[in-house]
């Protein structure tokens, strides 16, 4: 099918008084043929505007975006072959759900067989053939999501491109209609792009995630390497729900070796740092650091023996999340707030006093000026 | 409202509204069956309607409203329609030319017709002929073109601002040119608005008076039945005939204001087919 | 469509436009400087000008303008906006009462000025005198409102139909009753309509001609400008004079939309204060 | 603060054909001074509806609603003194966020000092002091979201109702105002109503939850109790994500005890029930059954060894979503998808055969015609 490169690529708009905005800012990516990569991040990071200059709806303003390495800059939408599907679906109000389907495929005169077998297949997939002769305004959102795929199935086009497709739609919706997506690649194999704001979406759906901040790539890997080594204080917090806890502090070394001490009167947290950690840490003594450690890796003390690379910290619970499968404790120590993710039956209650290990094996290292990871993937 | 209050709140208003529809219309229509020559006023039946019926001037003043109709379709909804098209973007340069287009809605159409008399003057005016017997109504068609073509613009702007932009763009990708945008998406998506635009093109093809009388007051072969109707009341100051000729009038508008609304439902019944 | 496909399709569409504005306004303000009596076309300069300010007959015209500008307000726009949010609730009586108000904006105004001319008539109407000196404004006025409340009525019910309800209702449970909901949450969202309003309600107000004309063409006192030019024209077949009056008529018009524009503006301004 | 207390309560619509819509029915809940009460379920449940009931915007059909005792069927909305929080936040345009905040106490004629009061505690509480001045436009989701809520709590209520706040929020602005909700609940110690789709959001939120369908409560629990003793299949299939699974099938009997059949062929799945299991469940011999497991109890025979309670299944796997924290499997075997959950590390790739273990202790079994559960909580 297709592979879709961007090099350099930058969207300036002019804001309300003359001065430029760079709602994408020198993007560069290669979205491999058969791939599907997905674009995330918070509200007006650029991920829209990204995806749709790739689809020609928006001008490059600088770089070049080739398909199948042939620059498309100046290429017609049309002409590009790419499907896309949108957040409010835009299904045309005016025309059935056949019609919908085979409007693209009469524009390009394709035979009336051809339209009808692709339409009947396409509506197969989805399981919408009994709605074909609806209007949209008929339909539930599910189907219309359902429908606006289709339009773009049909076509079998170089590359599909996703704007946000879910966020309209119910939880469990959400849920049933990201298999279908992920699905759907698998059987197609065809390349897809994928725009979200949502890191489950991202996580589950995406070979590689792109995550967006500003306009600029923060960091572009596959769904784990996200996980596991942020690259940046951004994606560390983007990434997982729920976020990864941050403690800031500063570094000290006594003869004990590398400590971690919270900011603030009590500290609340003061830990040893591993020998490897030191290793790597040993410039930043005395600076001040963030320390970051996912909600899995706060284990309460009644859970877990103390291990070797365990470091224990009071806390004072201040809510609890059951979420049936597990449980979010959500803790205190000195100024720093943080959360710990607990197996469903653990017991406890808001104001009381607990005792949380911190596993330390799992710990991220940020800088808190350039918001870098200072940890490097062992 | 509670449904007291709002019965009390509308009892006035409807009383008042009712003498105004009743009375008034009453006494039209009792006014048309009755002479009202001289100082007797003899029941003369459905005389005038016959007469109406069978005079050479109403016919020929019906044929031009109706000419005059068709022109208007062309030169003030099309017009419009193809102005709110070509000026559908918002940019500064569009925005200047949609307030040019528009600005002659807002004059008189008493000054717009006085100043084209003088224009077209003979002998003086600068365009002089464009009044003539065969021009004249083609050249009243292209000044209300002018005059409201801004005005259906306007109309269809609003309309075309409700298109979805992501239909439309959905539109581009699957390959749609301009011209198959226009055709297969705006159009059908702007039906509401068109209904509208034609019930105000029908309603005041009938309606329409000012220019008429302002222009060519003195022409009979040009009349339309607005101003037949007042050349006839004044020349005969015949309330009968009068009132028999507002009857027809107004039995026109509302005949158009029905055909508009039953075209809009045949083609809503044709809307829930099946596949194509 | 591309720039260049933009400005072949305006070109000729703007050449007409200029062409009829340019043409016309020109003539008509050079001719306001030339007496049209006679043969010879002598320039006056500012004669009619000067003639007009000191006119009698124009100060009571204009006054009448300002008049009728103040009942239609009243009647059309006030009652328009009374009748829209008396029926602003979906009910099959508040239907079928809307289109009862609304339906006289179909008719034409010639007719409906005949009709009332023949009920009014002394000595033959069922109401006679309501065109008497005193009255005459006040029941063209009481008419215009009866033929155009209805149309302000839809232009309010579109407005209101905009307004949130789930602000309506977080007003309810704020503790707002329903007047209070209509002047402090209905009424400021309804800005745009009513402006839009305004602007119809002013430059209506200039523009009217057919009602004065079918109903008080013989009497001099209850002129507005629109008909004191034509009959000025016709009287003294004077194209100078006439222009004078089209230009100053023009000119009033556009008055009346910069006051309004200007309105909105001061209003928007206003509008970016810190809390109360 | 209050006790709302809603008995057989019934909202009837005229359908468009005249016919009686019933978009809730026959619902009767306790909600308690300070409790967190959730209604969730899916788009159309009625769950909004009884909210507006409560809210006094929709005339009750059948049934009565009390406040404190007192029956408010007949009572105005303002005088109900319940503060409501809308789905799109209906603040209202034309006003800064001050007057916003101070409209219904301006109406309600309190002192001009006061209302400063109230309004400058509240702004500082919900972090939107700088935002006074401005007008609603000018403000982002989560700050117009933050004024909705400062609105209902300057009014100093009996009980808050949300309707669906958070549903307009992206997926990180949604997680933090959960918790900021869940805060005020715990600060301002109020009754709230809150009114949801989201099962997570249910989950963490409330004291107790009401599952409504088609305008019926199917079940009113704590979050847990929902999670580990769903009612019926509706709730089993609702609360939890990802869902429970469910494998349709019958039981049959031989002399070595109960067994579970999946049904198609190959069956796919065959368990052998635990002797209390079968015990309850001896009169549906011979009868179809679902049998619901959750994907947490499904675990790949690699990672956890072959209990006594477990049973081996072989199956495919289909698709793999990694979270970070965990991994979800979908599985199939026979004609039934499942989907199994799994910590992080685990490897595998799509079309890879499997051996599975299902945690039997934790089955769960349904009716299928009247879709209840058919095993006790034990």
């Amino acid at each position: 099918m297709a592979r879709i490169v961007l090099d350099k690529v930058s969207k300036i708009f002019k804001g309300p008084k003359g001065e430029e905005v760079r709602a994408v800012n020198n993007v560069s990516l290669a979205i491999e043929d058969q791939e599907f990569l997905v674009l995330v991040g918070p509200s007006g990071c650029g991920k829209s505007t990204t995806l749709r200059m790739m689809a020609g709806l928006e001008e490059v303003s600088r770089g070049a975006i080739s398909i199948d390495g042939k620059v498309v800059n100046d290429v017609e939408p049309k002409d590009r072959d790419l499907a896309m599907v949108f957040q409010n679906y835009a299904l045309y109000p005016h025309m059935t759900v056949y019609e919908n389907m085979a409007f693209g495929l009469k524009l390009r005169r394709y035979p009336r067989a051809e339209i009808d077998l692709r339409v009947s297949q396409a509506a197969e997939i989805l399981g919408i053939t009994p709605l074909l002769d609806r209007l949209p305004r008929a339909l539930s959102g599910g189907q219309r999501q359902r429908v606006a795929v289709g339009r773009a199935i049909v076509r079998q086009p170089k590359a599909f491109l996703f704007d946000e497709p879910l966020s309209n739609l119910d939880a469990q919706m959400r849920v049933q209609m990201r298999m279908e997506i992920s699905r759907l690649h698998q059987r197609l194999a065809a390349t897809m792009v994928y725009v979200t704001h949502d890191q489950i979406e991202a996580m589950t759906m995406g070979d590689r995630i792109a995550v967006l901040k500003n306009g600029e790539v923060q960091q572009l890997a596959g769904p784990l390497e996200l996980y596991r080594h942020p690259a940046n204080l951004f994606v560390a917090g983007f990434i997982g729900a729920p976020p990864m806890n941050f403690f800031r502090g500063v570094l000290y070394g006594n003869s004990d070796g590398l400590h971690f001490c919270g900011n603030g009167s009590p500290a609340g947290i003061k830990v040893k740092l591993l020998p490897e950690q030191a290793a790597q840490l040993e410039s930043r003594v005395d600076k001040p650091i963030i320390l970051g450690l996912r909600p899995e890796d706060v284990h309460l003390a009644t859970d877990s023996p103390r291990t070797a690379n365990g470091s224990i910290v009071e806390a004072v619970v201040e809510l609890i999340e059951p979420l049936g499968a597990e449980t979010h404790f959500h803790l205190k120590t000195g100024q720093h707030g943080f959360i710990c993710r607990m197996p469903p039956a653990e017991p406890g209650k808001p104001g009381q006093k607990v005792f949380v290990v911190l596993d330390l094996t799992k710990c991220h290292f940020f800088d808190p000026t350039t918001e870098l990871s200072l940890t490097k993937p062992g | 409202m509670t449904r007291r209050g709002q019965i009390l709140f509308f009892l006035p208003a409807l009383l008042v509204f009712l003498v105004f529809v009743l009375l008034p219309s009453t006494q039209t229509l009792i006014d048309s069956f009755y002479s009202h020559q001289g100082i007797k006023h003899p029941f003369v039946g459905t005389l005038y309607y016959r007469y109406a019926v069978t005079d050479p001037k109403f016919h020929q003043s019906l044929g031009n409203n109706l000419k005059y109709l068709l022109w208007t379709l062309l030169f003030e909804v099309a017009a419009g329609l193809a102005l709110a098209v070509g000026l559908e973007k918002n940019t500064r340069f569009n925005n200047f030319l949609r307030v040019a287009f528009f600005s002659p809605a807002v004059l008189s159409m008493v000054v717009v017709g006085l100043v084209f008399g003088f224009l077209f003057k003979d002998g003086v005016g600068v365009l002089p002929g464009m009044l003539n017997e065969g021009r004249a109504l083609l050249t009243i068609s292209v000044i209300s073109g002018w005059a409201s073509a801004g005005f259906f613009m306007v109309i269809f702007l609003a309309g075309l601002a409700n298109v979805p932009e992501d239909v439309l763009e959905a539109a581009r990708l699957d390959g749609a040119s301009a011209r198959q945008t226009f055709w297969r998406i705006k159009l059908p998506l702007l039906k509401e608005v068109i209904y509208v635009a034609l019930l105000i093109c029908f309603t005041g093809a009938f309606k329409a008076f000012d220019l008429f009388w302002v222009l060519l007051q003195n022409q009979e072969h040009t009349s339309i039945v607005s101003t037949l109707l007042v050349k006839e009341v004044i020349r005969f100051d015949n309330q009968g005939y009068g009132s028999t000729l507002a009857v027809i009038l107004t039995v026109l508008v509302l005949l158009s204001v029905a055909i508009i609304i039953g075209a809009k439902n045949l083609w809503r019944r044709g809307e829930r087919r099946g596949p194509l």
